[in-house]
């Protein structure tokens, strides 16, 4: 295992310093139980947003604190979910009166350890309501299942829904942009090579030097398919058309489309399938109205990369291009 | 044939050691169907709970276990943590006020902890989880001590149970938690968390059945 | 070889489609000669720069253009420097009368086809000022080799340069800028992995599983010390000694402290790298008054990072704070 | 006993054949002190080169080369492109007009030739780099012509040393290009540069020596 690292038990306390020491601006980190909340929290007024998930997917979730998207993060140990009480200290420090919502990743323990946090800070009288992030085409969706991953989506239902919460809109409001988001987002990841978790020391699979794996998690879960490398054409054929047919997207749509890195993928390969995908929707008639391209929910240092696509409207697209000062998403200030 | 304060403590520093020394296989087993994780995550806490037990000086069964409960929630996160944290919470609501446990306080334990963690995730048998060790382990503890053999050997039919429970994952297509999205990919790798269960149990069978003897 | 391509033969120009499809609101693509230039080139009465080198440096140059930023930047081949009929077709594109810049990255090949597209350009009657940025102390300097060679500097210094540029200075107060830049940054590089580039089909260096080469540059050359793999702390340390012992930053110095990553490096790890300089300068008396972490000039999907430190002054933290609007880099817009 | 522009077209053919065999072994002796391009970047100049070459018709020596450097410069990049480029140019100035060539001819084209390298690039003998082949290639044609040597055999000879200097780069530490960056460590490693640069002498000598003989 190749790391810059000093001990794998500390990356993610030493990340935190250093975010710390980096973002000290715009938000300060808690430690013991972790979390990164806004400097201006909690605003009065405003509806708050609080998200967390396992570290390792950076700058997803602490790079996406500040005004205009999450009030406070909580970070746990590398691809493990946080703890309710890190959501709880969270919940707290971030309400401003307006209520919380917390975005999970419909992951079991995401799930598990938010809804205990949300049974605690119910019980001492926060309004708090939680919005499942599931977008990802790769897993069948079932009711005798876990159902399907949050992915890609939750960047885009993230900035949307701070975008809506600055305006001051209500609880309900923010939490049906969230559900919006989500049911208008559909995800597909691939991976060139595994990840090594540092605690675990080697990587998560192992691929062969002309294999791919389609339909990866962000945790370096295996995908449903190894199939032989081939063209990047090819790939994102594989990868576009279940999401395009799943919501469906169809001919004269308007989406955003997000090609993301999986943390060692560089840009210029992003590049290229980022063309590779706008041909794609050339070819089904829906027309690209935003994207975003880079390394925004990452799986360490996994090579390979995600596709997003959110169908926009009026009102989305008027969020996406609202204001955001976050450490991993700024424009508009 | 009663179970001490200090039987319970042995065995959560024999559950502690049992993961400590698996921790590894834990994870390997985790990297086929999961995210590599599960060694790592219950190891952390339960050396967090180590840490808090030293300085334990009450005599309450139920409140150390509830220690332990609030312990793993805190510290182990993923589906362990709660799912780990709910049971030992539940053990130790259905043991609150005891310093002593007889054959059946353990066997209402036992019930309570496994309907908590699946009140917490919802799966059923079958569905390649924790659970599948637990409920056939619950079953035949709660069998045997209903026809009356000795609490040791009980205690062995219910690892017994546990054990075979998680060699009957192996083959199970998963329908709950993380390798569930591999699908059909995810028959023939044995649960990681039946895994930690069976070794829940047989620390149990172990430290209270020696005692016993 | 395992990447996101198509032919290695188009990785160039597919890249250049997907920058023209991501970016047509700040940028327009040319093909054949190949640059990029901002959409409201030439900007009358403004001071213009140009810069270029091998593409696989994403999203350095071309990310940079735009405004506060580059006017124009031309990518060569991956790692080979751009040609003089790219750098003159550019210079005449964004020349709006007063007086063009060429940053040109200490390479030999920069230089050479630079220096011949500068004497193009010239000889009809374009003003244009070369700048050249050396600020790797990884190399030794001297008058009798090919010198020190640009590289972590060259992302502040087109982003200081720009803003004196977008406030209507002249020419030669933009040119000075530049140089002020060079003198007071140094870098030094690192790398866990080797790259591959794609037309070369293998790593360009090996590396044992715990070897890591200190004192790399950004082509994929081999640095100039193989080491046994170390804790960050101890990495880091190699690294800022050489820096800050160079220039040297002293006790009480400002500095802009910028961890750039490779390209395979996730975000993680840089904030871990960010942490232990942090702690490193700490212990000098040298205290970063602002900071950039993040893959900015890149190795392909290199593994590694490095360290640049610039010495701050009230203009140069102005003309960095000032608002800038690329795909590369954005803020205050 | 005169080249002409037929011979000048078959030179330029087996140079670009001899770049397209050579183009992984030049890119690997690249990996080893440079960046992994040398060979690449030649390949596709030349190819470029081939491409415009289609639609010569006129019979002017020195325009034609003069092509083959513009067309260099503006396909080559790094610093491969500006120094063959340049070579390429000189050579055109200094056949400009000419429809044949004698040996005189030769020797003045190749000593503007890397004249415009070394003013260009500004490396000096020993620096490791193509001045290492061209310059002892250059000196043993200009002495072979003065000696009144058959052409062929004076081109051998320039072949001859070029090779010898692109063997003696091998010991050579880097003064100047991407080598100079390894230090010591560049030693041991034969300059790409100064292997291409043997290619071209060498391509010239069996064209323009086996056309003669
Ligand atoms: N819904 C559930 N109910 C019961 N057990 C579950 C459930 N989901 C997952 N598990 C158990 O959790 C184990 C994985 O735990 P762990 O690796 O610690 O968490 P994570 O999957 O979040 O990484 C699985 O092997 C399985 O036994
Ligand atoms: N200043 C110089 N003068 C002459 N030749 C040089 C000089 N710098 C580099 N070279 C030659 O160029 C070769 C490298 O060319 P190439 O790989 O195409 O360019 P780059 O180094 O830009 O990747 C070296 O092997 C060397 O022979
Ligand atoms: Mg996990
Ligand atoms: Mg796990
Ligand atoms: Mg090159
Ligand atoms: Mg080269």
């Amino acid at each position: 295992m190749k790391k810059l690292i000093n001990d794998p038990e500390n990356v993610v306390r030493e990340e935190l310093s250093g975010i710390a020491r980096a973002h000290g601006d715009r938000v300060e980190v808690h430690v013991d139980p972790h979390y990164i909340v806004r400097t201006d929290a909690p605003v009065q007024g405003k509806v708050a947003l609080v998200s967390g998930g396992g570290s390792g997917h950076e700058p997803m979730h602490g790079g996406f604190v500040g005004m205009g998207m999450l009030d406070a993060a909580c970070p746990g140990e590398v691809f493990t979910s946080p703890t309710p009480d890190q959501m709880e200290a969270a919940t707290k420090a971030v309400d401003g009166g307006a209520g919380v919502v917390h975005i999970v990743k419909n992951y079991t323990g995401d799930v598990m350890n938010f809804e205990m946090a949300a049974e605690l800070v119910r019980s001492e009288g926060t309004e708090v309501e939680s919005v499942l992030v599931d977008d990802d085409v790769a897993v069948q969706d079932s009711l005798y299942t876990a159902g399907r991953r949050g992915v890609g989506a939750t960047v885009l239902m993230e900035k949307i829904a701070g975008a809506a919460a600055e305006q001051r809109r209500p609880l309900k409001e923010v939490v049906d942009l969230c559900r919006k988001v989500n049911d208008n987002a559909r995800s597909m990841g691939m991976a060139l090579t595994s990840c090594t978790v540092p605690a675990a020391g080697k990587p998560t699979f192992e691929l062969g030097d002309d294999e791919v794996e389609i339909g990866i998690g962000i945790h370096g879960e295996p995908g449903r398919q190894r199939l032989k490398l081939a063209p990047v054409h090819d790939i994102v054929e594989m990868m576009a058309t279940p999401i395009v047919d799943d919501l469906p997207f169809k001919s004269g749509d308007q989406v955003l489309a997000f090609v993301n890195g999986m943390g060692g993928t560089p840009l210029i390969e992003l590049y290229i399938v980022f063309n590779e995908l706008a041909s794609f929707l050339d070819g089904r008639g829906i027309a690209i109205g935003r994207n975003l391209i880079g390394p925004y929910i990452t799986s360490l240092e996994m090579q390979g990369c995600s596709i997003t696509l959110l169908k926009l409207d009026d009102e989305l697209t008027d969020l996406w291009d609202a204001p955001v000062n976050t450490p991993g998403l700024r424009w508009g200030v | 044939m009663t179970v001490t304060h200090d039987d319970v403590v042995r065995w959560i520093r024999a559950f502690a050691d049992a993961i400590a020394q698996n921790k590894d296989s834990l994870t390997d087993l985790d990297s086929a169907i999961g995210d590599a994780d599960h060694g790592i995550n219950m190891h952390r806490g339960m050396t967090a709970v180590l840490a808090k037990m030293d300085g334990d000086g009450s005599a309450d069964i139920g409140a150390l276990l509830k220690t332990v409960g609030m312990t793993l929630v805190s510290s182990v996160g993923g589906a362990g943590g709660p799912l780990y944290g709910t049971l030992f919470l539940r053990l130790g609501a259905a043991a609150a006020g005891k310093e002593e446990l007889t054959d059946e306080d353990w066997v209402a334990m036992v019930t309570a902890g496994v309907e908590g963690v699946q009140s917490r995730g919802k799966a059923e048998p079958k569905d390649k989880t924790m659970v599948d060790a637990l409920i056939p382990a619950r079953d035949a503890l709660a069998s045997a001590v209903a026809a009356g053999e000795p609490f040791a050997d009980a205690l062995r039919s219910s690892a017994a149970a546990a054990e075979e429970g998680m060699r009957a994952t192996i083959p199970l297509v998963a329908r709950k938690g993380r390798a569930s999205y591999l699908g059909e990919r995810s028959a023939g790798h044995q649960d990681p968390g039946a895994t930690s269960s069976w070794l829940l149990m047989r620390t149990a069978a172990e430290t209270f059945g020696d005692h016993m003897e």
